[in-house]
C-alpha cells in the first residue's frame, strides 16, 4: 500500500542529519527560553546534537547502501555519493570546530543560544544544499547557510571589524545570492526545468550543440555563485575582509563548511549537469583558476595579517580544487581528496590562532605569533605542521593531494594550468614559511602573553596534525574513498 | 502590429537586475545597497514569472515565493545588521568601513 | 637486507624522535644520542658497503603499496653510488654532530634537525622511484629550513628564503617531470608505476624524453649549482651554522648530481644527448667562474662555496661527457668533494667558534698559534686543490681523462681550474695562517683540542686513504658507471 | 494596442522607480521608488496570468517588507548625507561602462533564447492561471519539503536579528 | 733482488713520517741521527742497486707495486733503467749530501724537525718522479715535489715574503701542471695507457700533430717546473727558502724534473720537429734573459737562482738540438757545481748571520778560506774551464747544436742552428761572466767594511763542500768525447732514438777551443771590472758610456722587467679581474637579476592588493566586469556558441 508520502518519496532517513541539527537548534532555543539553563548544559545539549548527526550520517549510508543513488521529497533531495561525502565532510567539520566555536560562542554575552542555533542552523543549511537535486532547494539550503554566517561574522557586535565584515559578507554573499538564482531563472527560462539531474537529460535530449545561450549563461552564473562562497577569484575580494573581521573561533567553521559544501556541490554540477558541455566551459574554468592562484599568491605575499594570509591561500587552495572539478572525473575524486585534507588543515590553523589570540578577537597579525616557539612548542609544531601541509611540502596530505591532483590535470593535458598552479606553489612557499620564521624560528624579546591551552583543544590539535601527516605518509583509504565517489560516473 | 512576447519581460527583468547591479556599483549607502539586491531579486521573480507563462508551467510561480521568503530573511538580517553598526558608530555608509583591506 | 634498508630510514627519524622527546633539562644527552644512532647507521651502511648488493646496479629491495587505485608504490633499494653516499652522510652527519660546539650541542632543537636531516638524505639515496625520491629531495627542506633559521647568521633570513625558494623552484620542475613520467607509464603500465626497474624498460619517444630529461635536469641542477643558478649556495653558506654547511655541501649538493645519474640520465638518455652539450658548456664556465670569484672573496666560508660551485662543475662536466671514465669520476668526485668541503667547513667553524668572524682580513699568522689547526687546514686544501695523492685528485683525473673524450676543448679549459683553484686557495691559507701575527685577538687562540681533532681527522685519513688507493672507491662504482655509458653509447649508436 | 500600453506602462513605471532607488539622494524616496516598482511589477505580475503571486507581492514586498525598511530608515536617520566622492578616480564613468555593457549583454541573452524555445520548447497555448488552488495543490504535493524547509530560513533570519540587533544591555536597564 | 731499488723511494717517506710523527719527542741530535742515516742508507741502497743492474748490462727493471684505479687500468709502478738509475744516485747522494750541510746549517730552528720531515718528503716525491714506470707516477712526483717545494720555501712562513713565495712557486708550477694535466689527458685518449714503454712504442703509429700537441703540452709542464720562459719568476722569489733546500730543489733536483721528463719522452718528442725547434728556442731565450739578469743582482743567492735558470735552459738547448745525453751529462754535473755553489753560498749566509746581499760583503777569502776555495772550483766548473766537470757538458751541448746545424736538410734551418749555436756561446759567456763576479763580490772586491768577526764555517758545512767540490771536478769524466759513459747508461733508455752525436775530429776541437775561450773571455772580463776595477782605472768619459750601461744595468736587475709586468697584468690583472666578476657579474648581474624577480614580485603584489580597497562598491564592479567578460566569452567565442 503506497500512500501520498510513498508516491512524494518521503523519507526522514535521507534528511535525518538535518533534521537532528534542526531538533538540536530548536532543542537549545527551547531551554534558553523557558529556564535559566547552566552554560555546560547547552555545551553538552550541542554536543550530542552533533553526534547524533554523525549517527544520522551513518543511517544515511545504510539507507544508501540498500537504494543506492535516488531521489526523494518529489526529485528534491538526492542521496548519491556526492551527497554522503558532503555530508560527512560537514559533520566532521562540525565536529572538529566545536571546541573552537563552542568556546567563542560561550564568551559572547547572553548570545550563546543564539550563536549556537545559528551554526547548527547553517549546518543544515550546506546539509540541504549538498542534498539537493534541485536548484531551488540548493538556492534556499545556501540562503539558510549563509544568512547565519552573516550573523556569525558580526557576532562580535563590539569590534568595528566584525561589524564591517558581517556587512561586507552580507552584501556581497547577497549579491552572489542574486546571481546565482538569477543562473537558476535563465536555466529554467531556456530549458523549462530546474533540477541537477533533470538539466542532465535536458541538453542530452536537445543535443549538446544546441544548448542555447541563455542556459549556458545560466548554469555559468550558478557556477559564479557557488565560486563566490569558495572564494575562487575574481569573487574574492570577500574573503579576506571576512576572515579578519570575524571573531577567529568562527573562521575556521566558516571557511571550511562553505568550501566543503560549495565544492560538493560544483563537483556534482560538473560531474553530472555539465557532463556533456564540459568543454564549453573550459575556457571559463581555466581563466577562473589562473586568476585564483595568480591574484591569491600575489595578494598574500603582501600580507602582514595572518587571517587575511590564511584567506588568500584560500584562494589559490580553491583554485587548485576547481582545476580537478573542471575536467573529468578523475580530477574530481582527485578534488575532493585535495578538499578534505586542506579542510583538516584550514580548521587546524584556525583552532590554533583562536587558541593564540582568543576566540573573539578579530586582527590576528603575523607578529602576534612572534615568541610562539619559547611559549609554546606544541602549538608552534603543529602550526608548522598545517602550513607545510598547506604549502603542499612532502610527508604532509597537502604533498598527495596536489600530486593526485596534477597528476590528473596532466593527463588530461591541462599543461598551462599545471605551470600556474606550479609557480603558484614556489610563491607559496615564501608566505607559508613567513609565518613559521616568525613563530618558531625568529629570536624574539617579546614573548606572547602566557598561552593556556586545554586537554580538549590539544586533542582535537594534535588530531589533525596527525590526520595531515598520516595522509601524507597512507593516503590510500581517502583516495579509495574519493575515487569510489566517482565510480559511477566514469 | 508588435506582439508583446516572452522576450519583452525578459528584457525588462535584464534591465531590471542591471539597474539593481548599477546601484550596488555607485551607492554606499548600505540601505540603498539592499533596496538594490531587493530590485535584483524582483528582476529574477519576473524572469520566473515570465517563463512560468511561456512554458505553462506552475513552478516558475512556485519558486518566485521562495525568492520572496528569502528576500524577507534577508532584509531582516541585512537590516539587523545595519542596526547594529548604526548603534555602534551612526553611519549605514559602507565606505566608512574600509578598515580591513589590501 | 630489507631490515637494514628500512632501519636506515627509521633509526635517524627515531633518534629525532627520541631527542625531541627528551627533556631540556637532560642538556648533557642530546649529543651522545645523536651520536650513537648515526653511528648506528653508519656500521649498517658499513654492512651494506661490504655486502654483495653494493657493487651492482640499483634494486629494488623493498617495495610496499602507497596509493592502490593509481598502482602507485614506494619502492626502496640501494646500489653502489647510494651506498657509498649514505655512508658519507652517516660519517658526515655523526663527525658534524662530534664538531659541533656547545652552545650547538645542548640544543634539543638543533641535534634533532641534524638527525631529521639524516633521515631524509637517507631516504633520497635509497629511495626506488622517483615519488619517494621527489618526496625525500623536499623533505630536506624542512630541517635545513630550520637549521639555518634558527642557527645561522645575521643575514640568515635572506639566505633561508632564497635557499628554499631556489631549490623548490628547481623541485617543481621534477615535480611535473614525474607527473608526466607517472603519466606516460601509466599509458603502458595501466598504473603510475615511476620506480626505476620499471623506468628501465618504459618506452618513451624522443620528444618525451627530451622534455622530460629537460624537467628532471633543471630542478637537479639547481641543486648541484650549476652556474647561472647558483646564487643561492654562497648566501646559504654564509649564513648557516657549521653543521648545516658540512651537510649542505657534503651531502646535499650531491643530491642533485645523484638524481640526474639515477635519473636523468638513464631513463631520459635520448634527451641527455640532445642537451649534454649545454650542461657541458656551464659546468665549464661553472668551473671556471666558480674559482675566479673565489679568489675575490673576503669570507672564507663563502671562499669555500664558490669553489663548491667550481667543483661541482667537475662533476656536471664528468656526467655530461658520458664517457664511462668521467662517470665514474663524476661519483667519485661526489664522494670526495663531500669528505673535503665537509672538512674544511668543519675547519672554518673551528675558528669561528673561537674568533666569531669569518673575514680573511681579520686573521693572519694563526699557523703560530694554532700549529696544529693550520697544518690540518693546509693538507685539506691541498686535497681540494686536487694534489695527486688526496683524495681530490682521483675525481678530477678521471673526469678530465674521461670528459676529454668528447669534450676537447672544454676539458683543456676545466683543466684550467686546478691552476685557479690553486692560487684562492693557497692564497686565502696565506692570508689567514701565514705572516706575523698582526691582530691582537689571534694571540690567544687555542689550538684543537681533543674532541675537534677527533672529529676532523677521520676526514684527513679518508682523504689520503682514497687518494693512495682509490681501486678500493672504484669497485663500488665501476658496475653502475659501466651501466651508464653502456646505455649512452647504446643510444647514441642507434640515433 | 492595449496589449502594449498594459506592458509599457508599469514597465517604463518600473524602470522610473528602478532609477529612483538607484539614483535619489534622500532614502525614503528611494523607498518610494522601490514601492513604484514593486507595484507595477505586481500589475506586470497580472498580465502574465500570476495573480496569486501578485497579491503576495503587494502583501508582503511593498506592505511588510517596505515597512521594515521605512521603520530603519526613520530609525537611523534620513537627514544624514551621503558621502558621494570617489575613492577611484573615473570609478563612475567605468560604473556607468559596466552598467551599459552588462545591460546590453544580459538582455541579448535574454532575446538570444527565443530561438532555441521555439524549436524545443514552443510556447504553449493555454493559460495556467496561477490561482490560489493550483499554487497550493502544486506547493503543498510535489514541493512540500522545501516548503516546510523555508521555515528554517525564517528561524535563521530571526535567530541572526536577535543576534545581531537585540541589545541585552538595553533590555536590562529598562528592567 | 729486482724490488732493491723501490726502498730507496721509500725510505724517505717513512723517514718523514716517523719524524713528523716523534717531532715532539725528538730532540735535533735524534732527528739528525735518523735523517742522516736514512739517507745513507738510501744512498748506499740506491747504488747497490744501479751497480747490479750495470752489472745486469743496464737492462730495464719495473715492478708494479698495486693498482690504482682499474679502469683505465693505471698502476703504481716503478722502473729502473740508465735515466732513473743516474737520477736515483744523484738524488740520493745529493740528499745526503745536502741533509749533513743542513744540520748545522739549521742547527737550533725551532723548526729543526719540520724542515727534515719537508726535506726527506721532498726526496721521496722526486724518487717518485724519476722512478715511475708511467705518466700517472709520474704527475704524481710532479706535484708532489711542487707541494714539498711550497712547503720548503714558505718555511719560515711567518715571514709574509717566504709565504708569497711559496705560494707563487705553487702557482706557477701549477700552470705547468695544468698543460701536464692535458697532455695527459690527450695521451690517455690516444694510447689507452699511461704505461712509458707502451706509449713510445705505439708513438710511431701516431700522427705528428699528436705527437707535437702532447709534447707542445707537456713541454708546458717542463717549463714550469724547470722555471723556463715565461715560467721562471717563481725560482728567484724561492730562495726565500732555507738555503740547503734551495741547493737541493732549485739548483740539482725539482727543477731538472722538466728536463729529466722530456728525456723521458724522447723516443715521442724525436718525431716532432715543431717541439724541438720550440724546445730549442725557449730554452736559448730563457738561458741569455737569466744569464743577462744574473749580471746585476746582488742577492749572493739570486744570481745562483738565475744561473740555475740560465743553466737549465742549456738543458733545453741540448734536448731541442736532439742531444738527450748531453742534456743529462749537463743535468748530473750541474747538479754537483750548483749544489756546491749553493751550499757554499749557505755557509758564507750562515757565517754571515743571514746576511745575503753582496755587496755587504766583500774580501772574505781570507776568512773563510775552505768555502772560498771550494766555491771557487765551482765557479770554475760553471764557467766551463777544463777539465771541470761543467766544461765536458757545456761543450756538449755546443757541439750538439753546431752538429744539429750540420744534420739539417734545409738552408734555412741549417742558419738557425748556426745562430742558436752562436747565441748559446754567448750566453756561456754570460755565464762566466756572472759567476766571476759573484765569485769576486763575495770573496775578493774590498768594499771596505770590517769581516773580522767572520769564521770559517763548521765543519758539519765544508765537509760537505769539499765532497762536492771534489765531485765538481771530476763528475765531467764520465761522459767525454773519449769515453762515452753515460751514454751506455742511457743507451737502453734511448734506444729507438735518434740522438745527435757530437761532430768528429777537429770540428769538435775547434768547438772546444771556442767553448773555452767563451769562459775564460767571461772570467777575464768579471776580473777586469770587478778584481781590477778596470772602469775606475781607466777612464771612459769621452766614450758617454754612463746611460746605456745604465740602461743595461737597470734592465739587468729588474729582469728586464719581466717580473713587473708578471705582477700588473696577471697577480693584480687577475685580483681586479675576479673582483670586478665578483661584483658586477656575480652580485649585480646574476644575483641581481634573481633578486629583482623577487622584488618585481613583490612590488606587484603591493601594487595589485591595492585594488583591494575595502570597498563594497569596489569589489561589485570587480564582479560586474568579470560577469561582463563572462558573458561576452560565450558570446563572442565561436568555441562555445555554436
Amino acid at each position: 500500500m503506497t500512500g501520498i508520502s510513498d508516491i512524494l518519496g518521503f523519507n526522514f532517513v535521507v534528511i535525518g542529519p538535518t533534521l537532528t541539527l534542526l531538533a538540536t537548534a530548536l532543542i537549545l532555543l527551547f531551554v534558553t527560553i523557558t529556564i535559566s539553563t547552566p552554560t555546560f548544559v547547552k555545551k553538552y545539549v550541542t554536543l550530542f546534537g552533533i553526534l547524533s548527526t554523525v549517527f544520522a550520517v551513518f543511517l544515511k549510508f545504510g539507507l544508501f547502501l540498500s537504494d543506492g543513488v535516488s531521489s526523494y521529497f518529489s526529485e528534491k533531495i538526492l542521496l548519491d555519493e556526492f551527497a554522503l561525502v558532503g555530508n560527512v565532510l560537514i559533520v566532521l567539520v562540525l565536529l572538529f570546530t566545536f571546541n573552537s566555536f563552542w568556546k567563542t560562542s560561550s564568551q559572547i554575552d547572553n548570545k550563546t543560544t543564539e550563536a549556537l542555533i545559528l551554526i547548527l542552523m547553517s549546518a543544515s543549511g550546506f546539509l540541504l544544499m549538498v542534498d539537493s537535486e534541485n536548484f531551488i532547494m540548493l538556492f534556499i539550503g545556501l540562503e539558510i547557510g549563509s544568512i547565519s554566517l552573516y550573523a556569525l561574522a558580526g557576532l562580535n557586535r563590539g569590534d568595528q571589524l566584525s561589524n564591517e565584515a558581517s556587512l561586507k559578507y552580507f552584501l556581497l554573499g547577497s549579491l552572489a545570492s542574486c546571481i546565482l538564482i538569477y543562473g537558476i531563472a535563465l536555466v529554467y527560462v531556456s530549458l523549462s526545468i530546474s533540477g541537477v539531474y533533470e538539466t542532465s537529460i535536458a541538453i542530452s535530449f536537445i543535443g549538446p550543440e544546441n544548448v542555447p545561450l541563455t542556459s549556458l549563461i545560466g548554469l555559468i552564473l550558478i557556477i559564479v555563485g557557488l565560486l563566490f562562497k569558495v572564494a575562487a577569484a575574481p569573487f574574492q575580494a570577500w574573503a579576506p575582509d571576512v576572515y579578519q573581521g570575524s571573531p577567529t573561533g568562527y573562521v575556521g567553521y566558516m571557511a571550511s563548511v562553505a568550501k566543503a559544501s560549495s565544492f560538493i556541490v560544483l563537483a556534482r554540477l560538473s560531474a553530472v549537469s555539465l557532463n556533456f558541455i564540459i568543454d564549453k566551459f573550459d575556457l571559463f574554468f581555466t581563466a577562473v583558476i589562473i586568476l585564483s592562484v595568480l591574484l591569491g599568491a600575489l595578494f598574500a605575499t603582501n600580507q602582514s595579517d595572518l587571517k587575511r594570509l590564511i584567506a588568500y591561500s584560500g584562494v589559490i587552495q580553491s583554485g587548485f580544487i576547481l582545476s580537478g572539478i573542471s575536467f573529468g572525473v578523475y580530477g574530481i575524486s582527485a578534488s575532493i581528496f585535495y578538499l578534505a585534507t586542506y579542510i583538516i588543515q584550514l580548521i587546524g590553523v584556525f583552532t590554533i590562532f583562536s587558541i593564540i589570540s582568543g576566540q573573539l578577537s578579530s586582527n590576528f597579525a603575523i607578529s602576534n605569533l612572534s615568541g610562539l616557539f619559547k611559549e609554546n612548542k606544541f602549538l608552534t609544531i603543529t602550526f608548522s605542521i598545517f602550513m607545510l601541509g598547506i604549502a603542499g611540502l612532502p610527508l604532509t596530505s597537502g604533498f598527495v593531494s596536489k600530486f593526485i591532483l596534477i597528476t590528473n590535470l596532466w593527463s588530461y593535458e591541462k599543461y598551462i594550468l599545471v605551470t600556474v598552479l606550479m609557480l603558484s606553489t614556489v610563491a607559496g612557499f615564501y608566505f607559508y614559511l613567513k609565518p613559521i620564521w616568525v613563530a618558531a624560528v625568529e629570536k624574539t624579546d617579546n614573548t606572547i602573553e602566557q598561552i593556556k591551552i586545554q586537554n580538549s583543544d590539544k586533542l582535537l590539535i594534535s588530531t589533525l596534525a596527525f590526520l595531515t601527516i598520516y595522509l601524507g605518509l597512507l593516503p590510500n583509504t581517502l583516495v579509495n574513498i574519493t575515487r569510489w565517489m566517482v565510480e559511477n560516473y566514469l | 502590429m508588435l506582439e508583446v512576447t516572452t522576450d519583452w519581460y525578459l528584457t525588462l527583468a535584464a534591465i531590471l537586475f542591471s539597474i539593481g547591479f548599477f546601484g550596488m556599483m555607485i551607492r554606499k549607502n548600505a540601505l540603498i545597497m539592499f533596496m538594490c539586491i531587493e530590485l535584483m531579486l524582483n528582476a529574477v521573480n519576473l524572469t520566473f514569472i515570465a517563463a512560468s507563462k511561456h512554458f505553462g508551467q506552475i513552478d516558475g510561480q512556485i519558486a518566485v515565493f521562495f525568492v520572496l521568503v528569502v528576500a524577507a530573511a534577508e532584509v531582516v538580517v541585512g537590516l539587523a545588521i545595519i542596526v547594529s553598526i548604526f548603534r555602534k558608530q551612526s553611519s549605514a555608509s559602507v565606505d566608512v568601513l574600509n578598515v580591513s583591506r589590501g | 637486507m630489507t631490515g637494514i634498508i628500512l632501519s636506515l630510514l627509521l633509526v635517524p627519524l627515531f633518534s629525532a624522535l627520541l631527542v625531541f622527546s627528551i627533556p631540556n633539562n637532560r642538556k648533557e644527552l642530546f649529543r651522545p644520542i645523536g651520536i650513537v644512532f648515526s653511528l648506528i647507521t653508519f656500521t649498517q651502511s658499513m654492512y651494506i658497503l661490504f655486502s654483495d648488493y653494493s657493487k651492482s646496479d640499483f634494486q629494488i629491495l623493498l617495495k610496499f603499496e602507497w596509493i592502490q587505485v593509481y598502482g602507485l608504490e614506494i619502492n626502496l633499494g640501494i646500489s653502489g653510488m647510494s651506498t657509498l653516499l649514505l655512508l658519507l652522510s652517516s660519517l658526515l652527519v655523526l663527525l658534524s654532530l662530534l664538531s659541533i660546539g656547545k652552545d650547538h650541542s645542548e640544543s634539543k632543537g638543533f641535534i634533532g634537525s641534524i638527525l631529521t636531516l639524516h633521515f631524509a638524505i637517507n631516504g633520497v639515496f635509497i629511495s626506488g622511484d622517483l615519488i619517494s625520491l621527489f618526496i625525500f629531495f623536499e623533505a630536506l627542506l624542512i630541517p635545513m629550513y630550520f637549521l639555518m633559521g634558527i642557527w645561522g647568521g645575521d643575514n640568515r633570513r635572506y639566505a633561508t628564503i632564497k635557499f628554499i625558494l631556489y631549490t623548490v623552484f628547481g623541485s617543481i620542475f621534477i615535480f611535473i617531470g614525474t607527473v608526466y613520467t607517472a603519466v606516460i607509464s601509466y599509458g603502458v603500465n595501466a598504473r603510475l608505476a615511476v620506480d626505476f626497474e620499471t623506468l628501465s624498460t618504459l618506452e618513451i619517444t624522443a620528444s618525451q624524453s627530451k622534455t622530460l630529461f629537460l624537467l628532471f635536469t633543471f630542478g637537479f641542477l639547481i641543486k648541484v649549482p650549476i652556474f647561472p643558478l647558483h646564487t643561492w649556495l654562497p648566501d646559504a653558506h654564509v649564513e648557516a651554522p657549521t653543521a648545516g654547511s658540512i651537510l649542505l655541501a657534503g651531502i646535499l649538493l650531491k643530491v642533485g648530481a645523484y638524481g640526474i645519474l639515477r635519473v636523468s640520465i638513464p631513463f631520459f638518455t635520448e634527451g641527455f644527448l640532445e642537451y649534454k652539450n649545454i650542461v657541458a658548456v656551464l659546468s665549464v664556465i661553472g668551473i671556471i667562474y666558480g674559482a675566479v670569484v673565489a679568489i675575490a672573496q673576503i669570507d672564507i666560508k663563502k671562499l669555500i662555496a664558490y669553489s663548491s660551485i667550481s667543483h661541482m662543475g667537475y662533476v656536471m662536466l664528468g656526467i655530461s661527457a658520458g664517457e664511462f671514465l668521467s662517470i665514474e669520476g663524476a661519483i667519485i668526485q661526489m664522494i670526495n668533494h663531500g669528505i673535503t668541503a665537509g672538512a674544511l667547513f668543519m675547519l672554518v667553524g673551528f675558528i669561528y667558534e673561537r674568533r666569531h668572524t669569518r673575514n680573511i682580513s681579520s686573521f693572519g699568522g694563526v699557523k703560530i698559534t694554532m700549529p696544529r689547526y693550520a697544518a690540518i687546514f693546509l693538507f685539506t686544501s691541498f686535497a681540494s686543490i686536487g694534489l695527486p695523492g688526496l683524495n681530490g685528485f682521483v675525481g678530477e683525473f678521471m673526469i678530465l681523462m674521461g670528459s676529454y673524450n668528447s669534450y676537447k676543448m672544454l676539458t683543456s679549459i676545466a683543466a684550467f681550474g686546478v691552476v685557479l683553484a690553486a692560487i684562492y686557495m693557497l692564497w686565502a691559507y696565506q692570508r689567514v695562517f701565514t705572516g706575523p701575527l698582526s691582530n691582537e685577538e689571534n694571540k690567544n687562540l687555542q689550538d684543537l683540542n681533543l674532541r675537534e681533532t677527533v672529529s676532523i681527522f677521520p676526514l684527513v685519513l679518508l682523504m689520503l686513504f682514497i687518494g693512495i688507493f682509490p681501486s678500493y672507491i672504484e669497485s663500488f662504482v665501476i658496475q653502475e658507471a659501466g651501466n651508464l655509458s653502456e646505455t649512452i653509447s647504446l643510444f647514441r649508436s642507434t640515433k | 494596442m492595449f496589449e502594449l500600453l498594459i506592458f509599457f506602462l508599469p514597465a517604463s513605471v518600473l524602470i522610473i522607480g528602478a532609477l529612483i532607488v538607484v539614483f535619489a539622494k534622500n532614502p525614503v524616496h528611494n523607498a518610494m521608488g522601490l514601492v513604484m516598482t514593486l507595484i507595477s511589477l505586481a500589475i506586470i505580475y497580472i498580465t502574465l496570468n500570476a495573480t496569486f503571486v501578485a497579491m503576495v507581492q503587494m502583501l508582503v514586498y511593498a506592505g511588510a517588507v517596505m515597512t521594515l525598511f521605512l521603520f530603519v530608515i526613520m530609525m537611523i536617520g534620513v537627514d544624514k548625507k551621503e558621502q558621494t566622492s570617489d575613492s577611484i578616480k573615473g570609478q563612475t564613468f567605468l560604473v556607468s561602462g559596466v552598467f551599459l555593457i552588462l545591460m546590453s549583454l544580459l538582455g541579448y541573452v535574454a532575446v538570444n533564447s527565443e530561438f532555441s524555445w521555439n524549436l524545443w520548447f514552443p510556447a504553449v497555448d493555454y493559460v495556467v492561471e496561477g490561482t490560489p488552488q493550483l499554487i497550493a495543490g502544486t506547493l503543498f504535493t510535489t514541493w512540500i519539503f522545501p516548503f516546510e524547509i523555508i521555515s528554517i530560513l525564517l528561524i535563521v533570519a530571526t535567530a541572526a536579528a536577535i543576534a545581531l540587533a537585540y541589545d541585552s544591555k538595553i533590555r536590562n536597564k529598562d528592567a | 733482488m729486482d724490488f732493491l731499488f723501490i726502498l730507496p723511494i721509500f725510505l724517505p717517506l717513512l723517514t718523514a713520517i716517523f719524524l713528523f710523527l716523534n717531532r715532539k719527542i725528538f730532540n735535533e741530535l735524534v732527528t739528525n741521527f735518523f735523517t742522516l742515516n736514512s739517507a745513507l742508507l738510501s744512498f748506499a741502497i740506491s747504488f747497490f742497486a744501479f751497480v747490479t743492474f750495470a752489472l745486469d748490462k743496464f737492462k730495464p727493471i719495473s715492478i708494479t707495486l698495486y693498482q690504482w684505479t682499474r679502469t683505465p687500468d693505471i698502476t703504481i709502478g716503478f722502473t729502473l733503467d740508465g735515466l732513473s738509475g743516474v737520477m736515483l744516485l744523484l738524488v740520493t747522494g745529493l740528499s745526503f749530501v745536502i741533509q749533513l750541510f743542513s744540520t748545522s746549517y739549521m742547527e737550533k730552528d725551532e723548526k729543526h724537525s719540520n724542515y727534515f720531515v719537508y726535506f726527506n718528503f721532498f726526496v721521496f716525491s722526486m724518487l717518485l718522479l724519476v722512478m715511475s714506470s708511467n705518466f700517472l707516477v709520474m704527475f704524481f712526483g710532479w706535484e708532489l715535489v711542487g707541494l714539498s717545494s711550497y712547503l720548503l720555501i714558505s718555511f719560515w712562513s711567518q715571514k709574509p715574503a717566504a709565504a708569497k713565495a711559496g705560494n707563487k712557486a705553487f702557482v706557477i708550477n701549477r700552470i705547468g701542471d695544468f698543460g701536464f694535466l692535458i697532455g695527459l689527458m690527450i695521451i690517455l685518449n690516444t694510447f689507452n695507457t699511461f704505461d712509458f714503454h707502451t706509449v713510445m712504442q705505439s708513438s710511431t703509429n701516431v700522427s705528428e700533430n699528436t705527437i707535437t700537441t702532447i709534447s707542445l703540452f707537456l713541454l708546458l709542464g717542463a717549463f714550469g717546473k724547470s722555471a723556463q720562459f715565461p715560467l721562471f719568476s717563481w725560482l728567484p722569489d724561492a730562495m726565500e727558502g732555507p738555503t740547503p733546500a734551495s741547493a737541493l730543489i732549485h739548483a740539482a733536483t725539482m727543477v731538472t724534473a722538466g728536463v729529466f721528463m722530456l728525456v723521458r719522452i724522447s723516443p715521442m718528442l724525436q718525431h716532432s720537429a715543431t717541439a724541438s725547434i720550440v724546445i730549442i728556442s725557449f730554452g736559448l731565450l730563457t738561458a741569455l734573459i737569466a744569464a743577462f739578469s744574473a749580471m746585476n743582482q746582488y742577492d749572493i743567492k739570486k744570481v745562483l737562482a738565475y744561473s740555475t735558470i740560465s743553466q737549465l735552459g742549456f738543458m733545453f738547448i741540448a734536448i731541442g738540438a736532439g742531444a738527450y745525453v748531453a742534456a743529462i751529462f749537463h743535468l748530473v754535473t750541474h747538479a754537483f757545481f750548483k749544489a756546491l755553489l749553493f751550499l757554499g753560498a749557505g755557509a758564507v749566509i750562515h757565517s754571515m748571520h743571514h746576511e745575503q746581499d753582496m755587496r755587504k760583503m766583500g774580501g772574505l777569502r781570507k776568512r773563510m778560506p775552505i768555502t772560498a776555495g771550494m766555491m771557487g772550483i765551482g765557479t770554475l766548473a760553471i764557467s766551463g774551464i777544463p777539465p771541470l766537470a761543467g766544461f765536458w757538458s757545456k761543450d756538449e751541448i755546443l757541439a750538439s747544436v753546431f752538429a744539429k746545424a750540420g744534420m739539417a736538410n734545409e738552408l734555412v734551418f741549417s742558419i738557425m742552428y748556426y745562430l742558436f749555436w752562436a747565441l748559446t756561446l754567448g750566453a756561456a759567456l754570460l755565464t762566466a761572466f756572472y759567476m766571476g763576479r759573484h765569485w769576486l763580490l763575495i770573496f775578493e772586491k774590498d768594499n771596505g767594511i770590517d769581516h773580522s768577526e767572520v769564521q770559517e764555517a763548521p765543519k758539519a758545512m765544508t765537509r760537505p763542500l769539499i765532497l762536492l767540490g771534489i765531485f765538481s771536478i771530476f763528475i765531467g769524466f764520465i761522459n767525454t768525447p773519449f769515453f762515452h759513459g753515460l751514454e751506455k747508461v742511457l743507451h737502453e733508455t734511448l734506444e729507438n732514438v735518434e740522438v745527435t752525436h757530437l761532430p768528429e775530429g777537429i770540428a769538435l776541437v775547434i768547438l772546444a777551443v771556442l767553448s773555452i775561450g767563451a769562459g775564460f773571455t767571461g772570467l777575464i772580463i768579471a776580473f777586469l771590472i770587478f778584481g781590477f776595477q778596470l772602469h775606475k782605472r781607466i777612464n771612459l768619459g769621452k766614450f758617454k758610456l754612463e746611460s746605456p750601461i745604465n740602461l743595461v744595468k737597470d734592465l739587468s736587475s729588474n729582469v728586464l722587467y719581466l717580473n713587473k709586468f708578471g705582477n700588473v697584468f696577471f697577480v693584480s690583472g687577475m685580483k681586479n679581474f675576479s673582483r670586478k666578476v665578483a661584483v658586477v657579474v656575480d652580485g649585480l648581474i646574476i644575483d641581481g637579476s634573481v633578486n629583482f624577480i623577487s622584488s618585481a614580485f613583490g612590488k606587484t603584489s603591493k601594487i595589485t592588493s591595492a585594488t583591494q580597497t575595502g570597498l563594497v562598491r569596489n569589489y561589485v564592479v570587480y564582479f560586474g566586469l568579470f560577469l561582463i567578460l563572462l558573458i561576452s566569452l560565450f558570446i563572442f567565442t565561436p568555441l562555445v556558441a555554436q
